[in-house]
């Protein structure tokens, strides 16, 4: 029977990961190895011979010794922070041209819902060689998404948004876990990952069920629930114009300023007294409770449609190359 | 074992071998148990800044609807307590029973006037529906989650001073029967010590409630 | 004081009788007994609980038990484990029993304290077993919000008032020590005279004094949030639930070292007594003790890395994590470093002592790579994590308590175990434990999760060994249950003095008398000075 | 330890300064001091403990470890604020919402 050791490798992290964590099996051996055999052969060179009653002499520390066997371990252990630390530098900070999934994640099933519109539970599409940018968050206690063979691992916290981002290298049918304790089916929110070439995920793409793209069924809930009474594409309502304010600085009232990213919106959504911008009254009423976490997430995408988007940086070829290396 | 040092003082327990040795060592433990104390109520302290940190508008506009003057007028009752405490504590070291027993009388009382003007205070709390649960309401605040913690802070944290104090009570009662009973003198007065020892740390906990919770931010209404 | 103690003679055991002698003592030696007997209930209790879960987890299908039940079965594994066996254990038992003897003191300075906190373990352990019938509680045992606050359908009230109550056992065990240690040295046992087990229970202390009183107010808000529903940890009103983590792990982090430090006294003991030497750099080891204490504060947030935590949080608390590395490693350089030109003897705790040391250097240099940022954000969770604590608490707490229990058996009871018996349970513990715990470290890496009662089928083989290893460990804890008992009645007797050891303890009758010393020691000398021990004492073993 | 007793005057003393602080801290609360708010009300209580806790809890009279034990928890405490904060207040530095 084979007996796995390692994990696939199929994100651009994975090969990362590992390799930092041979650097610390190197080191670990190496140290257990010593301390093993240290004591293995100072214990038979040394044992007590019958007969030989003596008190043996005191073998006193010396402060170089003591100073030798901190440092050159703490030297090799900052190597290893230093590494880790980069890659997870580079793993908290997606690209700009990633992909974007919404995830929202309850007891017990995934739920993930795609910019142009797909809905999926339990099962992740992805194309191939294009950095994803995952945005998370929980309808009730915390989760966390984890993908193995991406060597990646995110909580989903309740009330917050969280980002994970990867790139995956290899087609291929993944593992999703939960791997934060959730309660009873907890070992039961699991589910899939299928990474296409890219031909493969067009296809998908278009086919199945379609209810508008995410954007498009924001500016209806948007529509729905009158915020277009106040909040008017020229500025002349009550409230600010939402026109090109994902990405920029917002000044507020008290003088501090935000970053209109994906949270703030979701809290100005929420808890609208939270952050009231600069020049405006707190006029806004609160939409918890009669919004879930999926209709925050398309009126957050809404909104950010209203920015135009940069030039497209086109990634697709560069990325396909590096795909076909697989 | 040394029975002849033993003999000396029959308040000398076993395991020491001088009144003093005792003494030092149940005045270390008190100490060594006040800072557990300070852990215990640091946590929620911590738990207070990171909030007011998050909310300071509704932090500032609860506080607020605190009175001022009556948590004031509270903190000056608490003082005069320790004040009372530190003069039975000194009339121990002196010997003066009878002004250890009236300023035992003395700091409890003010310590019950302390806790009555509190149950007042939360009393008003509740009609006003400030208390946290279904019922709450704070007028005002569009956000009604975060003004609800701050209410929750207070009562978490004013009750558990309320119950050290409760507890406070009950050292000082005990310390009256044994100043009565005449157990304490100027050479073995260690109770009376560490007694105070909690009291004034319970003081000072109030010390740092009645800003947080009372004075922060007040303007800003 | 050199013939071996006539069993006639008074000691702590025979100079009263009945119950009430017992359950109203104020002697250390008896509350440490109290105490053993207590923490070998809940061990068993919590072994129990692992052998239901690692019997489940032969196959990936749920087919022993129901989820709900499964959850159940490692939460109260784990709150049993730690907060009623592995906290308590050695400072409570061993360092109950020990600490005053080693200073050279009649008891320790509260003796009422001390049995008031082996009641409040007691309560607080009736409390959890309460929970654990009624039902049990499915929270795991980090208790993490809003789960445990809001959608958790179990006994948390009732667990998490069990935890509160054994906290303050553990608060109050704690001051205990610390004055005891300040003020109650015999004349002429300075600081640096100290035995290392004395300094590993004072840096304990000081965590237990400073940390526990962080996780009791923190369950305090949990059941607040519970019962009233008030919005601390909630962040439909605004609460932030990985505050609760900051809180929990506060204290939670450094009681890892709760368990751990007493555990390094317990070895630094064993190597000096066994190869006749002075621990190489007994200032440093002391020293180190100390380190761990305050650097364990530090680092909590390395359980935070995917929590949403702030990357830059993040980056202090993974650094700071490596730097709580080193004292640990100097603890085992100098431990090796010991055993140079000693003379050295292969007795039972000895085995166990080599056993820690290399169980817990595999449990410390994994414990690396949970450190790093990038491998964490893969491992946490998984059973990697399991087996690098397991490595820790089990290989190193448990084996050092087991060696030291063995150690200082002639000193509690007066008799010897019975050698051949006693090295044999080594073996299999040692064999046992690495047969359980090291596949983990390959399923973690695999990205199994922790705490998944049903798992893809690809790791069953993995699950099987593990489970294999189980079933070994097993019979390795059983059996000095039951030879120990044994030796207790009908166990050689031993001397005061049997393995010519040099702790003041060993000055003494075994067992020792009431108030421990016929005459109070005056030291003279540092506490690993061999040539000290002239007279040739008979071990009757 | 030997006996230190301090006079009923200099308990007076203090008392009476601490009254006075009192009065002090709650009027300031009404000026618009903007961040200095916190910082005068928070120093005016550390005053405060300090005068509790040096004389009525005779810690000027303590030996050095009492005094030692004492900073050093009050240090812990700031750890536990600093460390916890390293995180809340770092939140978002980064632009990337949970990181």
């Amino acid at each position: 029977m084979k007996i796995p050791l390692f994990p696939e490798q199929a994100s651009t992290f994975a090969p990362d990961v590992d390799n930092l964590y041979f650097y610390l099996i190197a080191v670990s051996v190496f140290f257990t190895l010593l301390i093993f055999s240290a004591v293995f052969f100072l214990a038979i060179k040394y044992r007590r011979r019958s007969g030989n009653d003596g008190v043996p002499k005191d073998v006193h520390a010396g402060i170089l010794l003591e100073v030798v066997w901190s440092v050159i371990p703490f030297g090799l252990a900052m190597v290893m922070f230093g590494w880790g630390a980069e890659i997870f530098f580079r793993e908290s900070r997606p690209p700009k041209d990633a992909l974007s999934i919404y995830v929202v994640a309850k007891q017990w099933m995934w739920k993930l819902e795609h910019m142009e519109g797909q809905r999926e539970i339990n099962e992740l599409h992805i194309p191939v060689g294009r950095p994803i940018r995952l945005t998370m968050t929980s309808e009730d206690v915390i989760h966390s998404f984890y993908v193995p063979a991406f060597r990646t691992k995110q909580d989903v916290v309740p009330g917050r948004y969280s980002t994970t981002w990867f790139t995956p290298t290899q087609t291929g049918k993944y593992h999703l876990f939960c791997a934060e304790y959730c309660g009873t089916t907890h070992s039961g929110m699991i589910g899939w990952v299928y990474v296409l070439s890219p031909e493969d995920y067009q296809d998908w793409l278009s086919g199945g069920k379609k209810t508008g793209t995410l954007a498009e069924r924001g500016e209806k809930l948007f529509n729905d629930l009158a915020c277009s009474n106040c909040h008017k594409p020229d500025n002349s309502g009550r409230c600010p114009t939402l026109v090109s304010v994902f990405g920029s600085t917002v000044k507020l009232v008290g003088g501090a300023t935000a970053k209109a990213d994906e949270a703030y919106i979701r809290e100005s959504i929420l808890r609208p007294d939270a952050k009231v911008v600069f020049g405006y009254q707190p006029l806004m009423p609160t939409f918890q409770g009669q919004v879930t976490e999926e209709d925050v997430l398309e009126l957050v995408e809404y909104v950010k449609s209203l920015t135009p988007k940069p030039p497209a940086l086109a990634p697709a070829a560069e990325n396909k190359a590096q795909a076909s290396n697989r | 074992m040394a029975d002849h040092a033993h003999a000396a003082s029959p308040a000398l327990q076993v395991q020491f071998d001088t009144a003093e040795q005792q003494k030092d060592a149940s005045t270390l433990g008190m100490w060594v148990f006040l800072i557990t104390e300070v852990m215990f109520f640091g946590g929620m302290f911590l738990a207070y800044i990171v909030y007011r940190a998050a909310y300071p508008d509704i932090f500032a506009l609860a506080s607020s609807s605190l009175n001022v003057y009556i948590g004031a007028a509270n903190t000056a009752v608490l003082l005069c307590s320790s004040f009372t405490m530190v003069l039975g504590v000194r009339a121990a070291q002196l010997g003066q029973k009878k002004a250890l027993a009236i300023n035992i009388v003395l700091t409890m009382l003010l310590g019950f006037v302390f806790l009555g003007v509190k149950a007042f205070e939360w009393r008003e709390k509740f009609i006003e529906h400030h208390v946290p649960g279904p019922s709450f309401h704070f007028a005002g605040a569009a956000m009604q989650g975060p003004a609800q913690l701050f209410f929750s802070l207070y009562f978490a944290m004013t009750g558990l001073h309320a119950l050290h104090m409760v507890i406070g009570a009950g050292i000082m009662t005990w310390l009256l029967i044994n100043s009565i009973r005449g157990k304490y003198s100027a050479e073995y007065m260690t109770p009376v010590d560490i007694g105070g020892l909690y009291w004034h740390f319970v003081d000072i906990i109030w010390i740092f409630l009645f800003p947080l919770f009372y004075l922060i931010d007040r303007h800003l209404k | 004081m050199t013939t071996p103690v006539a069993q006639e003679q008074e000691n702590y055991l025979n100079n009263s009788y009945g119950l009430k002698s017992w359950l109203l003592t104020k002697d250390h030696k008896r509350i440490a007994l109290l105490y053993l007997a207590t923490i070998t209930l809940f061990f068993f209790i919590g072994g129990a609980f692992a052998t239901l879960i690692r019997v489940e987890l032969l196959t990936p299908q749920g087919d022993l038990v129901s989820s709900d039940i499964y959850n159940r079965l490692f939460t109260m594994h784990g709150i049993t484990m730690i907060f009623f066996f592995l906290i308590p254990s050695i400072p409570a038992t061993l360092g109950n029993f020990l600490i005053p003897m080693m200073i050279g003191a009649r008891d320790l300075a509260f003796p009422r304290i001390n049995l008031l906190s082996w009641y409040l373990l007691v309560v607080g352990g009736l409390f959890a077993l309460f929970a654990m019938l009624a039902g049990g509680v499915d929270t795991g045992w980090t208790f993490y919000t809003p789960y445990s606050t809001t959608y958790s359908n179990s006994w948390v009230i009732a667990t998490a008032l069990g935890i509160f109550v054994a906290g303050f056992s553990s608060i109050l065990t704690g001051l205990n020590f610390i004055v005891t240690i300040h003020r109650m040295r015999a004349p002429g046992m300075t600081w640096f005279r100290l035995p290392l087990f004395v300094w590993a229970h004072y840096a304990t202390a000081v965590i237990q004094v400073l940390g526990t009183p962080v996780l009791a107010v923190t369950l305090i808000l949990v059941l607040c949030e519970r019962l009233f529903h008030i919005g601390i940890f909630d962040p439909a009103l605004g609460g932030d639930p990985v505050l609760f983590q900051h809180l929990f792990w506060f204290y939670s982090h450094p009681a890892v070292y709760i368990m751990i430090l007493p555990a390094m006294g317990v070895i630094s003991e064993l190597i000096s007594t066994f190869s006749r030497k002075a621990i190489f750099g007994y200032h440093f080891v002391a020293g180190s003790s100390i380190a761990i204490a305050v650097f364990g504060f530090l680092v909590w947030g390395h359980h935070l890395f995917v929590s949403t935590q702030s990357v830059y949080a993040g980056l202090v608390f993974s650094f700071l994590s490596y730097a709580v590395a080193i004292p640990s490693a100097i603890k085992v350089f100098n431990w090796t470093a010991t055993l140079y030109k000693g003379s050295i003897s292969f007795e039972t705790p000895m085995l166990y002592a080599f056993g820690f040391i290399g169980l817990f250097t595999i449990g410390g240099l994994t414990g690396l790579f949970v450190a790093s940022l990038g491998i964490d954000v893969h491992v946490t969770d998984t059973y990697f994590v399991v087996a690098h604590f397991h490595y820790i608490m089990v290989g190193g707490a448990i084996m050092a308590f087991l060696g030291g229990l063995h150690f200082w058996w002639p000193k509690i009871t007066g008799r010897m175990y019975p050698e051949g018996w006693a090295k044999l349970s080594a073996g299999i513990v040692f064999l046992g434990f690495n047969g359980t715990f090291f596949p983990q470290f390959i399923l973690g890496y695999l990205g199994m999760p922790r705490r998944y009662h049903v798992y893809p089928p690809e790791f069953q083989v993995l699950h099987v060994m593990s489970t294999l290893g189980a079933s070994v460990l097993a019979v390795g804890y059983l059996m000095p249950m039951v030879y120990l008992a044994w030796s207790w009645k009908y166990g050689p007797l031993a001397g005061p003095n049997p393995y010519r050891a040099t702790g003041l303890e060993w000055k003494t009758a075994s067992p020792p008398p009431l108030h421990n010393f016929d005459e109070l020691p005056v030291v003279t000398h540092g506490a690993y000075d061999y040539s000290t021990v002239t007279e040739e004492v008979t071990s009757v073993g | 330890m030997t006996q230190h007793i301090d006079s009923v005057k200099t308990y007076a003393v203090i008392w009476i300064t601490l009254l006075v602080l009192t009065v002090v801290t709650t009027l300031v609360a009404f000026v618009d001091l903007g961040p200095f708010s916190v910082v005068v009300a928070l120093t005016i209580a550390v005053v405060k403990m300090m005068l509790v806790a040096l004389f009525f809890m005779h810690l000027r009279h303590s030996g050095k470890l009492t005094q030692l034990a004492m900073a050093g928890t009050v240090l812990w405490l700031g750890i536990m604020v600093a460390f916890t904060f390293a995180d809340v207040a770092t939140r978002g530095w980064m632009g990337v919402p949970g990181r």
